[in-house]
């Protein structure tokens, strides 16, 4: 039959587009950045940009999995500053008894990700156990980890002792082969991220509560723990950016995180998550990350505008950033 | 009797010192004087600081207000009516836009702040020197003190390459002296008009290679810039002062008009002033968390 | 010989209403086993028990003699229980693929077997000779060929149980004929079957056993030979039912409706038609011949070319608003997807599509109730509570919500996509007399079937639609199965 | 067997809970600030939180509309902001023309009402006709929005003319029996929302877009058309909002409503509407946003502890109130 033939073809039209557009976007967005500044691709600039990107980035590589499973984590933010907080506190209490030495270091990356997993365990209880709105759970702890941090370093800023600083340091300035740490840890969490969310049962099933809670259970998924762990897996995720970023500036405040998970959000719906879940891709967050970066990059290597105005060109290119996959959005 | 302090929310280093200011001396004045009950707010926005105030005013009957305010404008018609009720009033830091409103008006210098800075700058940059700076956050302090730092390089040739907006924040002030890094091959100095930010300024820098290049001066006096400077770090040759602790003595003062027969009214402001490595000691205070 | 799988004396209330009281039934390996009952018997909740979806309120399950309690899906799919739900129960987003394996997906290692998934799934689906493509998420399929990854789903999880809620509901004669190849097989294998179906002739056909439901009680079990086809029916409603078409009416002179030159892009090409005054228009077609989708741009619902014209007014693409105004309304075939909302009250599906006739200004919630009353009597809504939400009816009962939704706009042209999907036999005969009074008194109605015999029974002309195209119409006599499965196989060509 | 009765009985409680809880976490509220301060009660302060939530409590009426049918809107904080600026700039700039008087504050009111018309209908078109998510079109505007303030006060802070300040100051500290204006404009709002969302064709259609999209098509409703109503309404509502805000203030800056929208979104979410859509109640809303304007205003009440752990108090009354009602939620 004619009809079949054609059938089959216009969807995949329509997903190629969806597939691409946030690819073409970042496309676009070295394009401008090439044409407006010379150093733009730079090595220095270029790792920069991703280097800075990776605390977002893979934090929300984890959010993919979160949204992908029809939740939402508004505390990531504040969990960052908060793990960042007693990651300190705690090396700096250790450094007396320790010595100064990798040992005070790698018990503190040890207590980061901890707290990171405790935090988002914290989270995902509340939620299946407690059967409360994301929302609201993740909106609550927002606030709870950003008073803890601000009351931890009672009001002020808390910086990791000087000379564990220079021990700390290589972690976010460092790297092999050219390649900062960050970078390289970004690119693995991400790569890792990908394969868990295309070629595990995991990944699957994330999408398949996202898409039918009820369908899921009735395929004997375990909804309840798939959720629970994709919580604890975005803490995880929390605690690993944080232990990236405590070397980069090696203090942490209230003002640490801020709008992160805005940030962490808009990434993941950038590449082409769906916010209500059921569809997730990793690399498309990836891309919707490094959109995102440069186009603060963008913006602060050229003065077209009022630096006032620089919020409202990020928000336009946004809205435009996503305009590019529009007719594949509109497939689902 | 009740005094009721209100002031922004500890989201900046500064406003941590701030915050951190008025508790010690809140504390301190509680154990001194057992009469004097305290009331303390601290707001995230300028209409829950209207919201602070109405609330002391309705439910703890304060006598005496000491007030921060976020903005002048917002905040002035709300402190006029308190004033208006004849609770005492004093004012740190920020003025109102009316006059005669405040009994007591505490303040730092933005203006100073900006001159200081500038003047330095002017006077130990030749001319043709390219500086970049790194603001605050949008507001009427910033704006002012950027003024007076424009204006103290007026003629002294200097080159400004860039002014982007470092929030106050080091995290901000990092990422975009990373790019002013990649952006400008010649750069020979940084105001940062903030400690947080001459901190996350001077890790980029670092990170560049390019510390030899220039130097970085901050703002406020925060305890690590102080030591550095102390210790003649020659990427932070100065600092400008702007203390936190005005706040304690706007709460002294205050606390003093109900414990002692002397009349407390007037203005103090607390100019802003260099900081260099000769004077550097005498503005290091060790317990301070700023 | 122990039954594989039993119920006794099991009971089961939603909230303070018991719908199921005190049912005993047993399933034999190797035996094909049909439950059978009105809409709203408890049919679906019966099986949804023995497969571990839903705890009975009393009594007791047993798997090969022992009680067991099943407390999830899973429980009972590892001791061999498959269920194929009514409801459909695919992720939309999930690929046919994903969804055959939800749950059980296969492994190499720690990663999926994307191969292995896809080439099983292919097999199955070839098995069905279901050509929907593995990779197609479930969300771009036609609602037959969802029923056919669902059949798949439960094939290949090899089930020493499998039961099957209205299979054939959404399928036409050739895919029934399919799945019935399988049954056949699965029969052999051991496999025991309960399967429930609204198609008496295909209850005969297929079961060894059959077991009738009333109001949640059986009144009858016992081996299928010997049960006629009435006998079945009388059983089940409690009355006799002859006649289950009534008379055939010719429709008036006067054309009400024409359609010059539909073409719907991807689905329709260049069809026309005429429908005439107090007339009931068969379509009739293989699945995905294009029927709904004609329907659909004509109703306006779906971007069209062509010309519509309704009383001499022509109809705007894409405006069912307008084509509502014009007394003209379609019925959808999808009621889960595109007839209810089926997390609200039957109050609020009932009146969404005619909210303007309650609405002055604000909505007269009496009116509603009253409307709800009516609509509950004329068309013997089962319900157990007025509170119920949609989702929580009987399938059939859905249906019937779903038919009283749309009279409820008091339309002169009436399209109904698969009128009787789920519907019980004695409902059935209802509706047919329903949509003859309807034409008796001057409305005219479109009948768009894959049940040839209702097209046969209900019209007096027919079109047939093969591969987005009209291929051609049949009228009095010539409105039989032969000519009309000839045309829609595209073996004639125009006829008429 | 015994499960019978417990089965009956459970979901009409679960059902009742979920309608009263939001309630019930209000009066527990009420009575621990009963509890904590002799003054909680007295007129002065009712009035004083009533009328300063009376902004959050307009836009969240709005909102709930937004969401019920699906949507959300990111932007309504930076929008107030925004439509507080362009107010102040116009009553300024009218000023001498007009002359001091209740012309200027009219035509100042007309304008805000518009701008905030025009708002919604941008984020309106960008979703309904762009097809983008609601997400990032409004995390986009939200950016835009908060610059352009930034920039029109040029970093500082837009005042309105001090006398003009005077004639308009009684929209937010008058009132009439006792009862301010923003108290009153708030019950008017939210009443005619309640019975908007509850008694017409609007409220039902909002209901059935968020149920289900595709349904609400088959049954006549003008999808885009609802969607976009709800966001002009919306927008309109920010507007009204703004309107009563300006008098409190009398100026407008790149810290006006900074957050606004998380507490609106909090307040709908909070009253028992659900986030993906598909039902909403107004009354809800309304208790939803008392619960956060005593929670605040009870914090200042007391000094039981460091101002900087207020966040978390917070944080953890929300999650509490959410989980009186939590059977609630768990019934849909
Ligand atoms: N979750 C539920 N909540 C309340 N009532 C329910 C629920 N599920 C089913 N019912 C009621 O139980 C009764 C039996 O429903 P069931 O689905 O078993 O009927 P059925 O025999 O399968 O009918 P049909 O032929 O129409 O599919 C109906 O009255 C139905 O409304
Ligand atoms: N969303 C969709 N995307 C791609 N193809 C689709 C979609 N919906 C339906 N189809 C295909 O369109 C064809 C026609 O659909 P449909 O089955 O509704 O036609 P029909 O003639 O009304 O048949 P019937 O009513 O008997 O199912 C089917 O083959 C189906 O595979
Ligand atoms: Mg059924
Ligand atoms: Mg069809």
């Amino acid at each position: 039959m004619t009809t079949v033939d054609t059938r089959k073809a216009a969807p995949r039209r329509r997903v190629n587009l969806h597939a691409i557009g946030p690819l073409a976007a970042l496309v676009v967005l070295l394009l401008i950045g090439m044409a407006l500044n010379d150093n733009f691709l730079s090595y220095g600039n270029l790792t920069n940009v991703l280097a800075r990107s990776a605390f977002i980035g893979i934090i929300a590589v984890g959010m993919t999995f979160v949204i992908t499973s029809g939740g939402l984590d508004l505390s990531v933010g504040s969990m960052a500053a908060f793990v960042a907080g007693v990651m300190i506190l705690t090396m700096n209490a250790l450094l007396p008894t320790m010595g100064l030495g990798v040992g005070v270091i790698l018990v503190g990356i040890l207590v980061g990700l901890l707290t990171g997993l405790f935090g988002g365990a914290i989270n995902g209880l509340l939620i299946t156990r407690g059967r409360i709105e994301a929302f609201i759970v993740t909106l609550g702890t927002m606030g709870i980890y950003r008073s803890l941090i601000t009351w931890l370093a009672d009001g002020g800023t808390l910086s990791l002792n000087y000379e564990l600083s220079g021990v700390y340091r290589p972690v976010y300035y460092g790297g092999i082969l050219g390649i900062s740490w960050p970078i390289l840890v970004f690119a693995l969490v991400a790569i890792g991220g990908e394969i868990v969310m295309r070629h595990t049962r995991f990944g699957r099933h994330c999408a398949a509560i996202g898409s039918n809670e009820q369908v899921a259970k009735y395929s004997a998924v375990n909804v309840m723990r798939v959720r629970m762990a994709t919580y604890v897996l975005l803490g995880i995720l929390v605690g690993v950016a944080t232990v990236m970023y405590v070397p980069r500036l090696g203090s942490a405040s209230a003002a640490t995180g801020v709008l992160w998970e805005l940030e962490a959000i808009a990434a993941v719906i950038i590449g082409g998550t769906m916010l209500k879940g059921g569809f997730g891709r990793v690399w498309g967050t990836v891309v919707g990350v490094l959109i995102l970066g440069f186009i603060g990059n963008i913006l602060n290597l050229t003065d077209l505008v009022s630096p006032y105005l620089n919020g409202a060109i990020q928000g336009v290119i946004i809205i435009l950033a996503v305009v590019l996959q529009r007719g594949g959005l509109k497939a689902h | 009797e009740t005094i009721g302090i209100s002031i922004p929310a500890a989201t900046h280093g500064w406003a941590g010192g701030l915050n951190y200011h008025a508790q010690a001396s809140v504390a301190r004045l509680e154990e001194q004087f057992p009469d004097l009950d305290f009331v303390l707010a601290t707001a995230s926005d300028p209409a829950k600081q209207v919201s602070d105030i109405e609330d002391m005013v309705a439910t703890r009957n304060i006598d005496a207000l000491v007030v921060l305010p976020f903005e002048s404008e917002p905040l002035t018609a709300p402190v006029a009516r308190v004033a208006d009720s004849g609770t005492f009033v004093t004012v740190v830091d920020r003025g109102l836009s009316q006059d005669g409103i405040e009994d007591l008006y505490v303040a730092g210098d933005n203006v100073g702040f900006g001159r200081v800075a500038g003047e330095y700058f002017a006077e130990n940059l030749e001319d043709g020197a390219k500086i970049v700076v790194l603001r605050g956050i949008a507001s009427t302090v910033d704006n002012e003190r950027v003024e007076a730092f424009n204006a103290a390089l007026e003629g002294s040739g200097i080159e400004v390459l860039g002014m982007e907006h470092g929030n106050w924040n080091r995290d901000t002030s990092f990422t975009v002296m990373q790019d002013y890094l990649s952006r400008f091959p010649e750069i020979d100095a940084v105001w940062a008009a903030d400690d947080d930010m001459a901190t996350g300024a001077l890790q980029a820098i670092e990170q560049a290679g390019r510390s030899d290049e220039m130097w970085v001066v901050g703002g406020a006096g925060m305890k690590e810039i102080v030591a550095r400077i102390r210790d003649n770090d020659k990427m932070l040759p100065v600092d400008v002062t702007y203390p936190p602790a005005m706040i304690a003595t706007a709460i002294e003062l205050t606390a003093m008009r109900f414990t002692s027969p002397a009349p407390v009214t007037g203005r103090f402001i607390i100019g802003s002033e260099l900081i260099t490595p000769d004077n550097a000691e005498s503005y290091y205070f060790e317990d301070s968390p700023f | 010989m122990t039954p594989i799988l039993s119920l006794s004396a099991v009971t089961r209330s939603f909230g303070p209403v018991e719908v199921l009281h005190g049912l005993d039934i047993d399933l034999h390996a190797g035996e094909v086993h049909a439950l059978i009952g009105e809409n709203g018997a408890g049919k679906s909740t019966t099986m949804k028990i023995m497969a571990g979806f839903l705890p009975p309120t009393s009594g007791t399950v047993r798997i090969d003699g022992q009680p067991v309690t099943l407390t999830s899906a899973a429980e009972a799919e590892a001791a061999g229980i498959v269920m194929i739900h009514q409801e459909f129960n695919l992720a939309a987003h999930l690929t046919v693929t994903q969804n055959v394996f939800l749950g059980r997906e296969l492994r190499r290692g720690l990663f999926l077997d994307h191969k292995g998934m896809r080439a099983q799934t292919q097999a199955l689906l070839d098995r069905l000779h279901c050509h929907a493509s593995p990779d197609a998420r479930i969300a771009d399929i036609s609602v037959p060929d969802r029923q056919m990854v669902e059949i798949a789903k439960a094939l290949s999880r090899r089930a020493r149980v499998l039961i099957m809620d209205e299979p054939t509901a959404v399928l036409t004669d050739r895919e029934t004929g399919v799945l019935f190849e399988q049954v056949e097989r699965l029969k052999a294998e051991g496999v025991a079957i309960l399967y429930t179906s609204h198609k008496l002739p295909e209850v005969r056909r297929l079961a060894d056993r059959v077991t009738i439901l009333r109001d949640g009680t059986r009144v009858q079990s016992g081996p299928a030979n010997g049960m006629t086809e009435d006998k079945m029916a009388s059983a089940m409603v409690g009355r006799d039912l002859s006649d289950l078409y009534p008379p055939k009416r010719r429709g008036g002179e006067g054309v009400i409706l024409s359609a010059e030159n539909i073409c719907v892009p991807r689905f329709v090409t260049e069809a026309s038609f005429e429908l005439r005054q107090g007339e009931i228009l068969g379509f009739a077609g293989l699945v995905g011949s294009g029927r709904t989708e004609l329907m659909e741009a004509i109703a306006g619902l779906r971007p069209r070319d062509g010309i519509v014209t309704v009383n001499g007014a022509t109809l705007t693409p894409e405006d069912m608003r307008g084509a509502l105004d014009q007394g003209l309304v379609y019925l959808t075939e999808d009621r889960k997807e595109c007839g209810l909302l089926l997390n609200k009250s039957l109050r609020e599906n009932l009146t969404l599509l005619s909210l303007d006739r309650f609405s002055h200004g604000l909505i007269d919630r009496k009116a509603e109730e009253a409307a709800l009353d009516r609509a509950i009597a004329d068309w013997d809504i089962r319900i157990p509570h007025r509170d119920v939400l949609a989702g929580n009816l009987s399938g059939g009962n859905q249906q019937k919500l779903l038919l009283a939704k749309t009279m409820l706009t008091e339309p002169r042209i009436v399209i109904i996509d698969e009128p009787t999907r789920g519907i019980d036999i004695g409902t059935k005969q209802q509706i047919y007399r329903f949509i003859h009074r309807l034409a008796a008194e001057g409305l005219s109605v479109i009948v768009i079937s894959s049940e040839l015999p209702e097209v046969i029974g209900l019209c007096d002309r027919v079109i047939v639609m093969q591969a987005g195209r009209v291929a051609g119409q049949v009228s009095g006599a010539d409105v039989n199965e032969q000519s009309i499965v000839r045309m829609a196989m595209g073996l004639q060509g125009e006829a008429a």
